[in-house]
């Protein structure tokens, strides 16, 4: 790949090519043929040294790769021209994502083009980091992890698979450590826990093609979620399957799933297993469905949440929650689905088995709930996050158990509450290695960064922890040159601190290329899809992007656990702290596109803002527009409110992903964090987070503003046009079929 | 030349839409969304400013109005009566229609909006002189305008490296608007005029329709009868032409094929298809 | 009751007299004069600097946005070409329906004409986009083989207004002929020299006067259909669209009646300005003022009645958008400009009714200033809700322009007033062979046998009023 | 057929000298294309005096191309298989020049490029505004491939724009090169479907 | 013989209508009202009782230059929308006759503006040199009557004047 890439054109020749200067434009209108304005002489043209028979100057040319915007790790396309890439798409071979991308994938280039990356290596000195030569960044990092206590040692990363996992997992060892903390903002680490009790497996394949109907209880699997492309791939056959699927949508916030839902119901956050207990108790009491397998305390639990209890607790219609239920066992096989919301909760743990529970008695597992099979690669699936280790990093940072972490990958100073104190925390830590492509608030607080090259120039392989149809290993490879001449890839890193350790065992690979090729070389026959050779199949890797591989059989079981009674919820505001497909956890709020990109519901672009209903907005004295503060017990966030009505009374969102402190010009100093604002709540069981457990009050601070809150479209009717007509479902029978 | 020309082929000039206007057609590309799958997630959006050079305009010009998304995700909300929106939003994206007898084509003073033989509204950017016309002649407001020239703001180095090629960065002063991805449409046209064949389906997919994760978008050749997008619009019974031609193909009302402002006898080149409700 | 006939113009008044003072309104400006002159330069040096501000950085600092592509930039052009109607009417018509009063008035008014529509003209430059390509309009040669398309309103008006512009500034040039001739024989200096040249060597010979009273009938034959045409087609610029408020069947004439009104406005302000400054009681007498205001009144009640006949015909139509449109300038955020328009130019040319006030100068010039508001509102009122409320619905803004926007707008007038400054103080605002003409056939026509001894300076001329 | 036959403006001549002169150009137009009838093409005309542009080495044209023959093809290969003709790679000149010539300065000059591995920056010569769409493939394809032109002669072909290049030592733009030059083209060889759409060039 | 011109200014016009209609009588011999010219202040037709209609051809240059612009409109407009294919049609024709008559009808009057402004300048003798004799009072208030003579008759014509009451007479020899 690199060879291909050593002739192409000088990066002066692309301005040209690309510019469309003012100049030009000009000129160009000029219509005198004697006043020819193509000077000749004026743009360099750099020839190939010796090009591959495939590139082609002018053509566009498609290198297959893996997207690593969130941790889905979708399969995607890069069109590669004059050596540099300028469009991804999704991977066609991928069966996660089926040649779809998101937004975030979309604008991945822009991460990569990114004018604020970091370009060289950053050394603090005199509390200040500047910038060093690879050779001092790497000779302190050998003197100073030489020097640490194996256990006083770990790496901090955010959902890392594949061979990089494997490698870090591999310098773990070497240097006497066991603690990696792995760390996501937006994960289903509660649910996991829930599925892993239930099911027996904590990653199932959830299959919504197959549902007849889904009730979501707040899960934006289509939105801000772990596999979105995934999950909206299916979506789309549920929805154009014969008999068209519905989608019952209950969450306080209106996500992104539920702008698309059927019927979406505003809950008051905090009672989801109230609602779930409700709906058993319908099934089991009025429907007579059977309660096999339910424990006794469970089914106590059940019997003691009639109908009317639930409606009042939870704000949802009595016959809205009636109709939901029976249209539940009509419309077998169907799908209920934890979110996070009912994660996020002190009782999260409860809540996701409550609803969990729902799977079992309406006979959905093995139907819409399948296992995901015995992965053959154990050492390179997914490490997935989620905020208990951010909980446990904090904790060991502040009772100074570490001395030495290095970060990937993963924002914590960023995403941890300011009840934490991880700033303070981290300032214990002696040795801070940040190996990042971006100076966002963790790498700035290391005292040695190191460049990372962007994913786009980056060897590696990725597991996605929700397999599409197939499981697969994805191929990350570069789709250009490195744009920076000073950055090094993850793996190379990895390689280089390995070999500070254990030399004798990794000198034998020159680069992580090299570890690549081995590595690809020593997987077994089956995998290789009888390639002639390893070549063919490294090769054949690299153009499907894609390895398919077989995963073994594997049962799931249906048990339902046995859980406490849940919380009925909060009795003032609660906070939502919404992540928004785009910016995600606030990853991406360097990236232009994205920041212009309106949020799907609020349609507001480059800010942050608060949503409320418009009532509880009237009884606060809040008009739309109005600047408010929004104050926890930890302290408090000042925004303008835009009010919208798809909320629950009782909640107030904020949505993730502004109020950067550092991460480059696009981010910086743009709208507030609401993670800041939450208190440090543990959900019981699983200790995660419990980010939604947070009460808040609203003040009025501000009058209305036009200018300061930006929000996409003028009118939030048709006003009488057919813009989006709308039709019954009978209709659609009717004419279609069912 | 000119006196005989016109005396030749008179009847030729004077033909109007109705009777398909001068042109020979090539193709006529054109849409069919179906608003049932639109999750208005961005993706389409998104690709769209990747594939298509448009220029961030950042929050302040933004508010004023002068943002560049050739395709936007209009958000509506539809029973505004209720405590709760309980159907969830109405999602559109909206983007250039593609007019059959587009509005803003006779009101451009130097023709540099126009109609292609592909049936596209053609927008030559250096033809244009930034009179504005076109934009305010059109019903859907998709023509966006260069306010201001973008190129150093938006695509600060090294981002300007992601330019496409294929198509021109627009300056100030510039009206342009979404093309159907005219640079992917010809790209594979010269593919197909190399290989003496014609373009098949399914062969030109425009940015937004690639990326949309539900697959909403279908994009295709109206005048090819086997491509997916002239069997859905048949199948919806949306036929192109005026407003009256439609409504009387329409034999069956209950379709869900419908085309925006279609009284406005523009024949739009995008057939949405109705968004499904299912009463809980 | 008796109404006392007065007379349009004293017709004792001396020849001599009209010469000497006329040509001394073209000497010796006042110090008003030059203070005038300089808030005129200043408004246009601000325009210039906003007109500069807009071409190196684009359309933006006008904070024209998508809903709004055009806005007062082409409402202030419609204005100025309404304003340009008033001079042909005035000259052309009431030539050919041989209404003589119009001779004390009609330079001027021939002057506005042409200066407002080199105001006008100015706009849709300013308003372009990329300014440096605007020739790219007009069928010009060229080796790409481009043609403009002359199906775009925008071209009908680059034909319309080069068309009208040349023929009202030959129609103006023309009808001065003579008296430039005047100037060339009374002046010294550069003047004499400028004279010579414009006057082409007029010596008044019968020839002369033959081909022109030929050429003043013709001309004006042409004008009065062109003048029509002229805001037809600026209308068309609006009712060729589809959208909501533009595309009204009563535009074209809707937009003339317009035009006349506040041309007759601005003719009563200019009127009363001269009368004022140059001391011209004499030939811009009260009757012919209340004549002027009279035909204002009855324009102003033609352009009211077309308005009704538009809001009916919106309101009783079913085009739901257009409905939405009336109903929305009436009540929403641009009500107050909507009711101002309504006022100064349905309700206010009332006071045009009432003998007393047309008589009351300071009166009459407060009133024509509303008038013209009235106006300005008008087009303002027509460009902008349009744009505003559309189709779309989720395209919808309202928009109150930019500094940048209105420095040019008002620069424009002061673009026109110092035009007319200029104008006066070079040329003569009052024709002066006409006035002569006007006396003769007066004096005649009254049966007035001595009409020897016009060299009479003895023979006191009559105050009027007295 | 019907459609290219209208397809494009020669009315450039039309305002030109009036209604006589468009008539006389119509049939001037028509004798040029009887006259152009041996390669049933009619080239473009206009002349350009361009500018002597100073290259890194300065390549003889003339001697690759007259005295050796060498087809234009062979080194700027891309010609029919992308819109660019390109530039050789620079191992392509190695292919030969390893044994040819190996004592000219030139030469000397280009195999230190080689081994330095850092090909040389030329200028261009031949440049059209970055916002046309212009294509070699499709040109060659319509023009050499497609008439079965002898492909042995194409640089009569690529003369049409370039010049005669097989008299020049470093490229020397002889043609215009502007809308009106390709423009005036396409209209003359209106038959053989040279397109007059505007998005087929204008992007 | 020698001839002389002559410059006669009358206060008014009556005096100059009564002297010409003298000559028109024939009361100089060898004179006719062809030889004389007029010049006044302001445009008097009624002279033309007494001086004869001489003929006006402006409005024929005006025919021709109305008849050419809508012609040439039309020509030019079609010939290069038919050219021009381009054309941005928004469906309708090519050749869209209601734009193409608003465009020649302005052209129509273009046109017919311009030509009728030439023909008045070269009809009217203007653009020309002026004649030495001449007097500021023409363009003030006198009426003045210019004629070319011979000699031999410029007594008697100078009586004649004398007898309408001129107030000046200006000669020159030519």
């Amino acid at each position: 790949m690199s060879e291909t890439m050593s002739g192409k054109m000088n990066r002066r020749s692309f301005l040209k090519v690309m510019g469309w200067s003012t100049a030009g434009a000009t000129l160009a209108g000029c219509d005198l043929p004697s006043t020819v304005t193509l000077e000749e002489g004026k743009e360099d043209v750099v020839s190939y040294l010796m090009p591959e028979e495939y590139v082609i100057p002018g053509v566009g040319v498609w290198y297959a790769s893996t997207c690593t915007q969130c941790a889905a790790a979708c399969g995607i396309h890069g069109r590669v021209r004059e050596g540099r890439v300028l469009k991804l798409e999704g991977n066609p071979d991928a069966s996660l994502n089926h040649g779809k991308l998101c937004m975030m994938g979309q604008a991945g280039v822009q991460g990569h083009y990114n004018p604020d990356r970091i370009t060289s290596p950053l050394m603090r000195s005199g509390g200040n980091l500047t910038p060093v030569s690879w050779d001092k960044a790497l000779a302190l990092l050998e003197e100073k992890l030489g020097a640490v206590n194996g256990e006083r040692f770990a790496w901090f990363t955010g959902t890392i698979s594949g061979h990089q996992a494997a490698l870090v997992d591999n310098h773990l060892e070497a240097m006497g450590s066991s603690t990696h903390y792995v760390h996501e903002v937006v994960n289903n680490a509660v649910s996991r826990a829930v599925y892993q009790d239930m099911l027996g497996e904590s990653n199932p394949r959830l299959r919504l093609d197959k549902a007849k109907m889904i009730v979501s209880f707040g899960a934006d699997f289509m939105g801000a979620s772990v596999s979105p492309v995934h999950y909206a791939g299916q979506y789309a056959k549920f929805r154009t399957n014969k008999e068209r699927g519905l989608l019952v949508q209950v969450e306080p916030k209106m996500s992104l799933t539920g702008g698309s839902a059927d019927l979406w119901l505003a809950i008051k956050p905090g009672t989801e297993a109230v609602l779930a207990l409700g709906m058993a108790n319908l099934l089991l009491n009025k429907i007579k469905v059977s309660d096999a397998g339910i424990p006794a305390d469970v089914r106590s639990l059940i019997d003691s949440h009639d109908i009317t209890k639930v409606a009042r607790i939870t704000g949802v219609a009595g016959h809205r929650i009636q109709r939901v239920t029976q249209l539940l066992t009509e419309r077998s096989p169907s799908l209920v689905l934890p979110g996070a919301n009912a994660e996020g909760q002190a009782q999260g743990y409860d809540t996701v088995a409550a609803i969990m529970m729902l799977n079992h008695i309406l006979g959905n597992v093995g139907k819409t709930i399948e296992s995901s099979g015995e992965f053959p690669f154990p050492q390179l699936m997914a490490r997935q996050g989620g905020t208990a280790d951010l909980l446990a990093f904090a904790e060991a940072a502040k009772s100074q158990k570490l001395d030495a972490v290095i970060f990937h990958g993963s924002n914590p100073l960023f995403t941890a509450p300011a009840s934490l104190g991880l700033s303070e925390a981290m300032a214990s830590i002696g040795f801070k290695v940040a190996i990042a492509q971006f100076p966002d608030e963790t790498s700035m607080a290391a005292d040695l960064v190191l460049p990372v090259n962007s994913y786009l120039e980056d060897w590696g392989t990725q597991v996605p922890a929700n397999q599409g149809e197939d499981a697969a290993i994805h191929v990350q490879q570069p789709l250009m040159e490195k744009l920076h001449a000073d950055t090094r890839g993850f793996g190379d890193i990895l390689l280089t601190l390995l070999k500070q350790r254990k030399n004798d065992e990794y000198a034998q690979f020159e680069d992580y290329y090299a570890y690549l090729r081995n590595a690809f070389a020593a997987m077994p026959a089956g995998v290789k899809n009888n390639a002639k050779n390893n070549n063919e199949f490294w090769n054949t890797a690299l153009q499907t992007g894609v390895i398919k591989v077989a995963s073994g059989a594997r049962q799931l079981s249906s048990k339902v656990v046995s859980f406490a009674a849940p919380a009925e919820g909060g009795a003032g505001l609660t906070l939502i702290p919404s992540p928004r497909l785009g910016l995600f956890d606030g990853r991406h709020a360097n990236l232009p596109w994205l920041q212009e990109a309106p949020d799907q519901i609020s349609k507001v672009v480059w800010d942050s803002w608060a949503e409320m209903h418009p009532a509880t907005a009237a009884k606060l004295g809040i008009n739309d527009r109005d600047l408010i503060k929004v104050s926890s017990a930890q302290g408090n966030i000042t925004l303008r409110v835009t009010l919208l009505k798809g909320m629950n009374a009782d909640a107030i969102a904020v949505p993730l992903g502004n109020g950067h402190t550092d991460y480059g010009r696009y981010a910086k100093d743009l709208g507030v964090n609401p993670l800041q604002i939450l208190d440090a709540i543990k959900e019981k069981k699983t200790g995660e987070l419990a980010m939604y457990g947070t009460q808040v009050t609203v003040k009025k601070v501000g009058p209305a503003d036009d200018v300061s809150l930006v929000r996409m479209g003028a009118s939030d009717t048709q006003a009488g046009r057919k813009l989006v007509a709308t039709i019954p479902v009978e209709q659609l029978r009717r004419t279609e079929g069912s | 030349m000119s006196l005989d020309n016109i005396l030749n082929h008179w009847s030729d000039y004077r033909k109007g839409a109705e009777e398909g206007g001068h042109h020979d057609y090539e193709h006529r590309w054109a849409m069919a969304i179906n608003l049932d799958l639109c999750i208005g997630c961005n993706a389409c959006s998104t690709a769209c400013y990747a594939e298509n050079n448009l220029a961030v305009v950042g929050k302040q010009k933004f508010e004023k109005g002068q943002a560049m998304h050739w395709m936007r995700i209009e958000r509506y909300w539809d029973q505004q009566e209720l405590e709760h929106p309980e159907q969830g939003a109405s999602f559109l994206p909206m983007m250039c229609q593609q007019c059959g007898a587009a509005t803003c084509e006779p009101v451009c003073p130097v023709a540099a909006t126009y109609h292609t033989p592909d049936g596209l509204n053609a927008q030559v950017y250096n033809r244009c002189i930034g009179s504005r016309y076109c934009s305010n002649n059109c019903p859907f407001r998709v023509r966006y305008f260069n306010f201001y020239s973008y190129y150093e703001s938006s695509w600060p180095q090294p981002l300007e490296q992601q330019l496409n090629p294929d198509l021109s960065v627009r300056d100030k002063g510039v009206m342009e608007k979404c093309t159907f991805c005219v640079q992917r449409i010809r790209t594979v046209k010269d593919k197909a005029y190399m290989e003496d064949r014609k373009v098949e389906d399914g062969e030109v997919t425009p940015a937004c329709a690639q990326a949309c994760p539900t697959s909403a978008i279908v994009f295709g050749d109206t005048m090819d009868e086997n491509s997916r997008v002239a069997k859905l619009w048949k199948k919806h019974q949306v036929e192109r032409g005026v407003y009256q031609k439609t409504r009387h193909a329409k034999k069956n009302a209950d379709l869900r094929g419908y085309r925006i402002f279609e009284e406005l006898n523009v024949d739009p080149s995008v057939m949405y298809l109705e968004r499904v409700r299912e009463d809980v | 009751m008796t109404m006392v006939t007065e007379k349009d113009i004293n017709e004792q008044i001396a020849w001599a007299k009209i010469n000497t003072d006329v040509l001394k309104s073209m000497e010796n400006p006042r110090p008003a004069y030059w203070v005038t002159l300089a808030v005129c330069l200043a408004m246009i040096s601000t325009a210039v600097i906003a007109e500069y501000i807009q071409y190196t950085t684009g359309m933006g600092p006008a904070n024209l946005n998508n809903p709004h592509m055009w806005d007062m930039y082409i409402a202030t052009f419609v204005f100025w070409i309404g304003m340009s109607h008033s001079g042909t009417l005035l000259s052309a018509i009431l030539h050919l329906i041989h209404a003589d009063w119009r001779k004390p008035i009609y330079r001027f008014a021939e002057a506005m004409t042409t200066f407002s529509l080199m105001t006008a003209g100015l706009f849709p430059i300013i308003h372009l986009g990329r300014v440096w390509n605007m020739y790219w309009v007009l069928p010009y040669v060229s080796d790409r083989g481009h043609w403009p398309n002359f199906r775009s309103p925008l071209v009908w008006d680059a034909f319309a207004i080069s068309t009208y512009l040349s023929a009202s500034m030959l129609f103006l040039f023309v009808g001065m002929i003579p008296d430039l001739a005047i100037c060339r024989d009374n002046t010294t200096g550069w003047r004499k020299k400028l004279y010579t040249v414009l006057s082409l060597g007029w010596v008044g010979s019968d020839q002369q006067w033959r081909n022109f009273r030929k050429i003043y009938l013709l001309m004006a034959c042409f004008l009065i259909p062109l003048a029509v045409s002229v805001h037809s087609i600026v209308s068309a610029d609006f009712a060729m669209s589809i959208m909501p408020g533009w595309h009204i069947t009563t535009f074209p004439p809707y937009f003339v009646a317009g035009a006349l009104y506040s041309g007759c406005a601005a003719i009563i302000t200019l009127f009363i300005l001269l009368r004022y400054f140059f001391r011209f009681e004499e030939y811009m007498t009260l009757p012919i003022m209340e004549k002027t205001c009279k035909l204002t009144f009855a324009i102003a009640m033609v352009w009211t009645y077309l308005n009704l006949v538009e809001f009916a015909s919106v309101w009783y139509g079913h085009d739901i958008y257009n409905k939405e449109l009336l109903i929305a300038k009436a009540t929403g955020p641009y009500a107050w400009v909507f009711w101002t328009m309504i006022f100064c130019g349905s309700v206010l040319p009332f006071a045009l009714a009432f003998r007393s006030l047309r008589r009351h100068m300071p009166t009459m010039f407060i009133v024509s200033l509303g008038l013209n508001l009235g106006m300005f509102f008008e087009r303002w009122m027509i460009v902008a809700p349009t744009l505003s409320m559309a189709h779309e619905p989720h395209q919808w803004d309202v928009m109150w322009g930019s500094i940048v926007e209105w420095a040019i707008v008002f620069g424009s007038f002061g673009w026109f007033g110092m035009l007319f400054l200029i104008f006066v103080k070079v040329f003569p605002s009052v024709s002066m062979y006409e006035v002569k003409e006007m006396v003769f056939h007066r004096r005649r026509s009254q049966g007035e046998e001595d009409v020897a001894r016009m060299t009479d300076h003895a023979k006191p001329a009559t105050q009027e009023g007295t | 057929m019907a459609v290219n036959n209208r397809l494009i403006n020669p009315g450039a001549g039309f305002a030109r000298a009036g209604f006589a002169g468009m008539l006389c150009l119509a049939l001037l137009l028509m004798s040029s294309v009887a006259m152009a009838a041996k390669y049933d093409v009619a080239p473009p005309s206009g002349a350009y005096k361009g500018e002597d542009v100073p290259q890194p080495i300065e390549f003889p044209h003339n001697k690759h191309v007259k005295e050796n023959g060498i087809n234009c093809m062979y080194c700027h290969t891309y010609a029919r298989r992308s819109k660019v003709a390109g530039i050789p790679p620079t191992s392509k000149c190695m292919g030969c020049h390893k044994v040819i010539a190996t004592d000219k300065p030139r030469i000397q000059k280009l195999t230190k490029y080689w081994e330095d591995k850092t090909p040389p920056v030329w200028k261009k010569v031949h440049d059209v505004p970055d916002f046309v769409h212009f294509t070699h493939q499709k040109h060659l394809k319509k023009l050499v491939f497609d008439r079965d032109f002898p492909v042995e002669n194409v640089k009569e072909v690529c003369a049409f724009c370039h010049g005669e290049l097989e008299n020049m030592t470093v490229a020397k733009k002889v043609k215009p090169l502007n809308m009106g030059f390709c423009v005036r083209c396409h209209i003359k060889n209106k038959e053989l479907g040279a397109p007059g759409d505007c998005w087929k060039c204008h992007k | 013989m020698s001839k002389r011109r002559m410059m006669a200014l009358f206060s008014d016009f009556d005096e100059a209508h009564a002297a010409i209609a003298d000559i028109r009588r024939n009361e100089v011999p060898g004179l006719t009202v062809d030889d004389l010219t007029m010049k006044s202040p302001i445009e008097h037709p009624e002279v033309e009782e007494v001086l004869g209609d001489r003929p006006v051809h402006i409005q024929k240059f005006t025919l021709f230059g109305a008849l050419f612009g809508l012609t040439f409109g039309f020509l030019f407009l079609s010939g290069a929308q038919a050219t021009f294919l381009v054309q941005p049609q928004g469906g309708k024709p090519v050749i869209p006759l209601p734009s193409n008559f608003v465009l020649m009808y302005e052209m129509l009057i273009f046109f017919g503006v311009w030509c009728t402004f030439f023909a008045f300048l070269f009809l009217s003798g203007l653009l020309r040199k002026r004649p030495t004799l001449y007097s500021e009072k023409v363009s003030l208030d006198q009426v003045a009557i210019m004629v070319e003579v011979d000699d031999s008759i410029s007594d008697s014509l100078k009586n004649l004047f004398q007898k309408h009451r001129v107030l000046e007479i200006r000669e020159e020899a030519v």
